[in-house]
């Protein structure tokens, strides 16, 4: 932590609290994508052009819609590995069905959206009423729903939709002044995002975090957990869906739309900064981890590297990134635990592998150490859902 | 008095075990195979016959290798997804290295092995040291390995000798000898869990990393041999798979899909996906049951994509059966209609005073 | 005790250490080249047939009364190609059956696995009871040993779309290959581009010899004539294809579009419509979906075909093994590119298919003909 | 009758954020002795414990364990020197064996091996030696009962082969028989000459078992001395040393007792049998009895968490199924649970969201006025916070606790169920609980609290309730005495008290 004090003129620490934020975990996606988006312009100076850098954002409008409903589930303290399948059902769903014929492309579009939501339903039933957990679930419909879309088709595409339908993920408003086109894609992402920010802001959406962090509790204050999570499986399933939609009008149909959209979107959440395993994280930092990836990739492809070799430069900022945020939170956090008496305690040794720290002699019950807990669960936590589960259980529903 | 401790207490606690994952594993494993034995039969074939035996056994080996690996990382709370990189990695290796020769198997062996287990000791390290989630972690390096497959091979490599390729092609009658080195593989890591410390502490820090720390335990280190043993015996599947094919390839790992599928297999197999809670029998147990739907399917020459369809639900299916009989761990002090517990002896209440004894 | 498979040989030759590093292979770029100019023999208008530079081998020694239990190891269906073939070749499955020819076909997908593909053909060895097998590979050097252990049956071996660095089946079946399609598509672009033009190639994905073969063909030949050329992995996702195309056009002027399969090339001819640019000079595949696409925005284009066709002529080749008709040792199909002139003919002939759908899949003939590959009924 | 002192501990001292919870506390442990530390909750018995064990590092005072002088660094460091524990919370792993976590961490090897027939050997003969024939030692802990799992803390302990062993209210979970069983175990160990330094609220197991006897109060050492020189009253005035009257504040004037708001007529369910019981609005009824009494269950069961399935209950005289805590709440019931942490917070998240949490899931038309009101809420609860966006997690316990508090007042509940409502909070935080307390109930709220603290219980209850082993064992007036409950918590009193003394 740097040496930013408060007794700074204004100006100056309120820049300060800026640089601060943007080095906290929270704040890390967006300087990340700042310096990534810096890089871009270097390397291709056209890119910083309004109708360049708008293109820019329909192309990550899906990914980064995916990832705003991957948000929800593992802020939930699940997992959903089955988005991609979903993305590929729809996008052959919409081929399919609405075909040549126009004035099919509401009915279909409403079928999708149904479709979408039932997708989720059974995911989110099966992870809350028979307790598997969502890593195996979603896995699970990962596999039977695409081997299901490619049994339906035969293997390949029909055809792509109707150009009506497909205007939504490759059309937008013309004449526009300075960006001469503004994509519907780039319309839907904002209403998305502007929908999951004001949802995630509503008590409903509070209640998720919640009960990511704690489904007891959660469940101890009446919240209905099986529908909560389920809702959770269901928005990002829906999600999946209008990426979809976009993405049948960006690419067209083909089987391979939509592959490894589940990995993506996870990687974009973590690097926004949202904790595998639930509670902790902001959506429009989600949505922002999107935006960095894509912007990664075409930083890549900017600088001449091989395509080869992108998905090792891809792993190793992944790794950094979330290491990054990982440490940081914890330096951070125990500043703030020191910071939080003004005598702290001489502390036990900094070795921890050794060492008990007096939280660990304390965790199992309501014991007053209270304080020194907040370090012990800085620990990352483990995977999804660990411990949580038993205190899921506990109380013998 | 001491004499009134309950004597039921042993019976039920006995039976509470027997009816635990390993057994469930077993059950759920035999019930495939007869199904899968009428389902065979039902269009004129012997699912015991010989060949269709080595068939099974030959689906499990590769997958047994990772599944072991995995198995330990799951043990300890965490994942690995860069097992199907390692995979391929290891092949092209041993094949490279042998370049046909005989003479050149163990020195290619052992460089297979360093390499990987110096993987798996960056995983542990950036699990356990820098704090990301084995999730990300394992991610992460899982596509810098495939970033340097893809730049530097082109297609297969590398060409393995004759006498390696037997290890893949020879058996003990039905049984193929890579079967029969899984099998020890897993003998190895199940003796390892059992007898040795760190094996030991693996379910201590998966179960309780709280716990584990109080008890004097160096909670870094059974994860991070966890995660090198994932990545060695995610090689070892490497050589096998070289062994098989005669040359090393790039992309007999992602082919294999083993990075989903082990991990799938190893929660059939009843270990807890948040650790804990294991063996690596139930893991072998899992890959069996894969490897004879597999089997099945194929005789039945069901559609290809349907397969998938089967495999879905079958994991789900399958694991929906063993979370939904573990869930309650409070026991019921009254079942519904039953006679309550008689009422502790109303023993003399002698005034709050006493001496020592 | 232990029972060492008898069919595991000791490899004669082990030259192919480094076969694989470098895909260019003058020898066979050369032959293949030469084979594109070769006007086929067999009947007319059954191009499945037909077959260039064929040298024959007797096959009397199978000839044989009756209806035979053939075993067909396929690499998979993963693609709309590869499904396409699978529905023709099942439709010829028919026609032979009927005819008494094969009694049964059983199949095993091995889903793009090799490992699988290997235990799927030992599995036919021991317990398949029979009569031919029929082996698509997954790839060339690792199912080497597999098809060898095949041929020692003593049964026929019929290998068809990709290789295995043997020659003891009975034939090989395929396409002229990698290189005419690279030939074909590179002299195409070279003559309709200017030197110094830019030309994109869509790869699908590194490492499989008949993709590769294309891009090695290609890259040769773009070189020599000033072109450049930059290439790209796409893994057949058109999202992806339309991305790299669109930074490409942010970088600068794409002249030229070259695929090494049909897949997703709508997409890139898309993303120059939303660029707001002229179209490409373009190669894709005969895919239906480029060709209505080609047809519709009237770009200058090709289609390179890997013949789709080839699916039918395993089965034909059983047919005449089993009554002892020569075949050819390496049965080469003929395989030309649609152009510009033949679009509109094949779009009439598969109006109503689907556009994962490829044109020059030679099935008219069989029953089922349209509606079979209409609905694409995968077996 | 002791023999040489083996560990003596002079001026102990410890603070914990400025707050010092030990002042110069000693005693001297003698071998073959039993020495009850006694106090108050919170006098800082635990914490003097888990300093001699490592657990904490002290800030003053000198410990020697056989003369040596010592400062151990972690609790396995003690133990091989010969002073093991037996903590207040259990740590053990519930999916390993009996022997595996006997030796957890200190797996006997032979060649390199863990010997696990050596551990299961040395598992059962420990058992045996202390006569406990119903715990197998290849069980996995998770199938063992509470009781039978504090045996096996016991046994980690002792399997150390310990000079000095400190048991933290070791029968807190036990039933009688088994502490019986405990008291066996004590007086083995003593006649091997081991000292043991027993912490447990139960004075009668303290006059039972310890020759020699400690007090603290507020982290101080009151009297360190001979156990027969003490008698109950003594000792209890020694720990307590103020008039308790002070403590609790006195019912509100204008409370009035008003018309049955819950009613159970032998409810029933996995855990609980038969329970009878009536609460009026303005009510405040106590539920005692010890740990694992089922007295949380009891609530559970109540708030819909483990439904009942016997019996019949009511609330405002109509009878209800309620099959979910969110059925509950939207009834006006609040479950102020007794594991904060794991139950009651979700200590990631501020303290807005917290307090927000019923509303927004069960009452969400209701969050923009509730989180108005708020801070005048959290304002007369006097927490403590650096702000409303603070996780709660960096609260002091009684701050979480008024957290909660606010929560469940935030629902504007009819009923308020109350388990353990003090546990772990300090002397001004329990007062201000029980002055909210008589607030409700003076608002006609009806009140169920339980409460280990017998103080607490007698001094806040209109009546009192006493749960032996699942059932309601006895109903008790106002102000009945500490003998009296315990006879009734520990089954030697039966309903209707005919058997008491
Ligand atoms: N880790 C800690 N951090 C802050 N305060 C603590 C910590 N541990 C104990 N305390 C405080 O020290 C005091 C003594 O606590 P301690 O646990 O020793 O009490 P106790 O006598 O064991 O009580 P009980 O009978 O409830 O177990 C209490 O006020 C408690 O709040
Ligand atoms: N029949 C039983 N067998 C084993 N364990 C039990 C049984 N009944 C309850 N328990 C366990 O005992 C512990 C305490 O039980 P419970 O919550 O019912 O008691 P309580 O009276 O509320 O005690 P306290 O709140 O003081 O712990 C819990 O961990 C519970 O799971
Ligand atoms: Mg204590
Ligand atoms: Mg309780």
């Amino acid at each position: 932590m740097s040496a930013v004090t408060s007794d700074r003129p204004s100006a100056g620490a309120r820049l300060a609290r800026l640089g601060r934020t943007l080095v906290s975990p929270r704040g890390a996606v967006f300087l990340l994508l700042i310096v990534l988006l810096i890089a871009i312009a270097v390397l291709n100076p056209s890119f910083a052009e309004p109708g360049q850098f708008i293109r820019f954002i329909q192309r990550v409008a899906p990914v980064a819609i995916v990832a705003i409903g991957q948000y929800f589930v593992i802020v939930g303290g699940e997992f959903d590995l089955s988005m991609g399948s979903v993305v590929t059902a729809q996008v052959v769903i919409a081929g399919n069905l609405i075909g040549q014929d126009e004035a099919k492309s509401l009915p279909v579009l409403l079928l999708m959206l149904a479709f979408g939501a039932f997708i989720g339903l059974v995911n989110g039933l099966i992870v809350t009423l028979l307790k598997v957990p969502s890593f195996i679930v979603t896995l699970g419909m990962m596999l039977a729903l695409l081997g299901g879309t490619l049994y339906w088709t035969g293997g390949a595409a029909t055809g792509n939709p109707a150009d009506g339908f497909r205007e939504i993920g490759r059309g937008g408003i013309r004449g526009i002044p300075v960006i001469d086109i503004l994509p519907w894609s780039v319309v839907v992402l904002a209403a998305v995002l502007a929908a999951a920010i004001w949802f995630s802001k509503r008590p409903f959406g509070r209640t998720i975090i919640a009960l990511g962090d704690n489904p007891t509790t959660a469940r101890f204050s009446g919240t209905r957990n099986w529908w909560v999570k389920t809702s959770t499986f269901m928005i990002s399933s829906l999600s999946a869906t209008v990426a979809g939609v976009l993405l049948v009008g960006y690419a067209g149909v083909h089987p391979s739309v939509g592959r490894g959209y589940e990995f993506i979107a996870i990687t974009a959440v973590v690097l926004g900064g949202v904790v595998l395993g639930g509670g902790r994280g902001w959506v429009v930092a989600a949505a922002a981890g999107a935006f960095a990836l894509e912007a990664l990739f075409t930083v890549l492809n900017f600088a001449g590297v091989p395509s080869t070799y992108r998905d090792a430069v891809q792993g190793a900022i992944i790794i950094l990134a979330v290491a990054y945020s990982a440490t940081t939170f914890r330096s951070r956090r125990r500043g703030r635990g020191i910071e939080a008496s003004s005598d702290a305690p001489s502390q036990t040794s900094p070795d921890a592998a050794t060492q008990t720290s007096p939280d660990a002699a304390t965790q199992t019950s309501p014991a007053p150490a209270e304080e020194r807990d907040a370090e012990a669960s800085a620990r990352p936590a483990p995977i999804p859902s660990t411990s949580r589960a038993d205190n899921e259980t506990k109380g013998g529903s | 008095m001491s004499t009134a401790t309950p004597t039921r207490a042993p019976r039920r606690s006995g039976s509470r075990r027997r009816l635990d994952s390993s057994l469930i594993v077993g059950i759920a494993l035999v019930a495939v195979i007869v199904i899968g034995a009428i389902l065979v039969a039902s269009v004129g074939r012997n699912f015991f016959s010989a060949g269709n035996i080595r068939d099974i056994l030959t689906g499990m080996s590769v997958l047994g290798f990772v599944a072991i690996g995995q198995t330990l990382v799951i043990l300890c709370a965490s994942l690995d997804l860069s097992v199907p990189y390692v995979v391929s990695l290891s092949s092209l290796i041993a094949a490279d290295l042998m370049a046909g020769n005989p003479a050149n198997i163990p020195f290619a062996v052992l460089v297979v092995l360093v390499v990987a287990a110096l993987i798996g000791l960056t995983n542990g390290l950036i699990v356990t040291k820098l704090k990301v989630n084995g999730f990300i972690a394992t991610l992460g390096t899982g596509l810098i390995i495939k970033g340097y497959l893809d730049t530097n091979y082109k297609g297969t490599s590398g060409q393995v000798p004759w006498e390696f390729q037997l290890i893949g092609a020879t058996g003990v009658g039905p049984v193929p000898v890579s079967t029969l080195l899984m099998l020890a593989v897993a003998l190895g890591a199940a003796f390892f869990l059992a007898r040795t410390r760190t094996g030991n502490h693996m379910f201590a820090v998966g179960g309780n990393e709280q716990v584990a720390r109080l008890s004097g335990i160096r909670t870094a280190r059974p994860l991070i041999v966890a995660h090198v043993l994932c990545s060695v015996t995610a090689a070892l599947a490497g050589l096998l798979l070289a062994s098989r094919l005669g040359v090393g390839s790039p992309v007999v790992g992602t082919q294999g899909g083993y990075d989903l599928l082990s991990i799938a297999a190893v929660v059939l197999g009843g270990t807890l996906l948040m650790g804990g809670r294991g063996s690596i029998w139930g893991t072998i147990g899992g890959v069996a049951i894969f490897a004879v739907v597999d089997n099945v399917m194929s005789v039945m020459q069901v559609n290809p994509f349907l397969k998938d369809v089967v495999r879905g639900v079958v994991i789900v299916a399958a694991v929906a059966v063993y979370t939904s009989r573990s869930l309650d761990r409070r026991r019921p002090r009254f079942t519904a209609g039953a006679e309550p517990p008689a009422a502790a002896e109303p023993a003399a209440v002698d005034a709050p005073k006493g001496g020592a004894a | 005790g232990c029972t060492t498979d008898p069919n595991v040989a000791a490899p004669t030759e082990d030259a192919a250490t480094e076969e694989s590093v470098e895909w260019f292979d003058q020898e066979l770029f050369d032959k293949q080249d030469a084979e594109r100019d070769v006007v086929p023999e067999g009947p007319e208008g059954q191009p499945w047939l037909q077959h260039i530079n064929a040298e024959m081998v007797d096959t009397s020694e199978f000839a044989a009364e009756g209806a035979k239990k053939a075993c067909f190891a396929n690499a998979s269906i993963s693609n709309p190609w590869r499904t396409t073939g699978w529905i023709t070749m099942n439709q010829q499955l028919e026609v032979l059956q009927e005819a008494g020819v094969i009694s049964e076909m059983e199949t095993r997908d091995a889903q793009d696995s090799d490992d699988t593909q290997i235990a799927d053909i030992d599995y036919f060895i021991e317990e398949g009871g029979c009569d031919v097998f029929i082996i698509s590979p997954n790839s060339t050097a690792a199912m080497t040993p597999a098809v060898e252990r095949a041929c020692d049956t003593g049964k026929p071996v019929i290998v068809f779309d990709r290789g295995v660095q043997t020659d003891c089946p009975v034939t090989f079946i395929h396409p002229i290959g990698g290189f005419a399609w690279g030939i074909d598509t590179a002299e195409f672009l070279i003559d309709e581009l200017d030197e110094g033009d830019k030309v994109v190639a869509l790869r699908i994905l590194p490492g499989v010899d008949v993709l590769e073969q294309r891009w090695a063909a290609a890259e040769k030949l773009f070189d020599e004539a000033g072109i450049e050329a930059v290439d790209y992995f796409t893994g057949a996702d058109p999202a992806e294809i339309k991305k790299i195309i669109s930074d490409e056009l942010a970088k600068g002027d794409v002249q030229g579009i070259w695929m090494d399969a049909g897949d997703g090339a709508v997409a890139a001819i898309e993303a120059f419509e939303d660029a707001g640019v002229d179209y490409p000079v373009m190669t894709g595949e005969d895919e239906m979906s480029f060709l209505r696409k080609w047809k519709e925005t009237g770009l200058t284009g090709l289609a390179p075909v890997y013949s789709n066709f080839q699916w039918r002529t395993p089965l034909l080749a059983v047919q005449k093994i089993f009554a002892g008709e020569e075949v050819p040792s390496e049965w080469v199909l003929p395989q030309s590119p649609i152009t510009a002139e033949e679009v509109d003919e094949y779009l009439a002939l598969n109006e109503n298919m689907p556009d994962g759908h490829y044109a020059k899949f030679g099935g008219e003939d069989l029953p089922g003909y349209p509606q079979v590959w209409e609905d694409r009924i995968v077996p | 009758m002791s023999g040489e002192a083996v560990l003596v501990a002079e001026g102990l001292e410890k603070s914990f954020f400025g707050v010092t919870v030990l002042h110069g506390v000693g005693l001297t442990l003698r071998a073959g002795e039993v020495h009850g530390l006694v106090g108050e909750n919170g006098a800082g018995k635990s914490t003097f414990m888990k300093i001699l064990a490592g657990v904490y590092e002290r800030d003053a005072g000198t410990v020697t364990l056989g003369g040596t002088e010592v400062e151990f660094s972690h609790p396995v460091q003690a133990a091989r020197q010969g002073l093991a524990t037996v903590f207040q919370e259990f740590n053990l792993l519930p999916e390993r064996t009996v022997a595996q976590n006997v030796f957890l961490g200190r797996e006997p090897k032979r060649r390199g091996l863990v010997d696990k027939k050596a551990m299961l050997a040395e598992t059962r003969a420990l058992l045996a030696e202390l006569g406990i024939d119903s715990i197998e030692a290849d069980a996995p802990v998770r199938t063992l009962t509470v009781a039978e799992q504090q045996i096996v803390e016991i046994v980690k302990a002792l399997s150390v082969d310990a000079r000095v062993i400190q048991m933290d209210e070791p029968t807190a979970a036990l039933a009688d028989h088994e502490v019986e069983l405990l008291y066996t175990i004590v007086r083995r160990l003593q006649a091997r000459g081991v000292a043991i330094l027993y912490v447990s609220h139960r004075l009668k197991e303290i006059f039972d078992l310890c020759d020699t006897i400690t007090v603290l109060k507020d982290g101080a050492l009151v009297s360190s001395g001979p156990a027969d020189e003490l008698d109950t009253d003594e000792l209890v005035r020694r720990m307590v040393g103020r008039p308790i009257s002070a403590y609790f504040p006195e019912a509100e004037a204008g409370t009035v007792l008003g018309e049955p708001r819950l009613e159970l007529r032998g409810v029933g369910n996995a855990y609980v049998d038969g329970v009878d019981l009536e609460l009026r609005a303005g009510e405040i009824v106590g539920v005692a009895g010890l740990q694992g009494s089922g007295r949380t269950e009891l609530v559970e069961g109540v708030f819909g968490i483990a439904p009942f399935t016997r019996g019949e209950m009511r609330l405002d005289g109509e009878t209800v199924r309620l099959g979910s805590a969110r059925q509950a709440v939207k009834r006006g019931l609040a479950l102020i649970t007794e594991d904060r942490k794991a139950q009651g917070l979700a200590l990631n998240q501020s303290i807005t969201d917290n307090a927000l949490l019923v509303i927004r899931s069960v009452f969400s038309r209701r969050t923009r006025d509730t989180r108005r009101e708020l801070p005048g809420v959290l304002s007369s609860l006097e927490l403590a916070s650096r702000g409303l966006d603070q996780e709660v997690q960096y609260l002091s316990g009684g701050n979480q606790q008024k957290v909660v508090l606010a929560k469940w007042l935030a629902t504007k509940p009819r009923v308020v169920l109350l388990d353990e409502p003090t546990r772990g909070i300090d002397v001004g935080a329990k007062v201000a609980v029980y002055t909210l307390m008589r607030r409700l109930a003076k608002e006609g709220v009806a009140i169920l609290m339980i409460s280990s603290e017998l103080p607490e219980v007698i001094g806040m209850s209109d009546r009192i309730i006493v749960m032996h082993d699942g059932r309601a064992s006895a109903e008790l007036p106002a102000r009945s005495d500490e003998a009296t409950i315990l006879g009734a918590a520990t089954g030697t009193l039966r309903v209707g008290g005919e058997e008491l003394r």
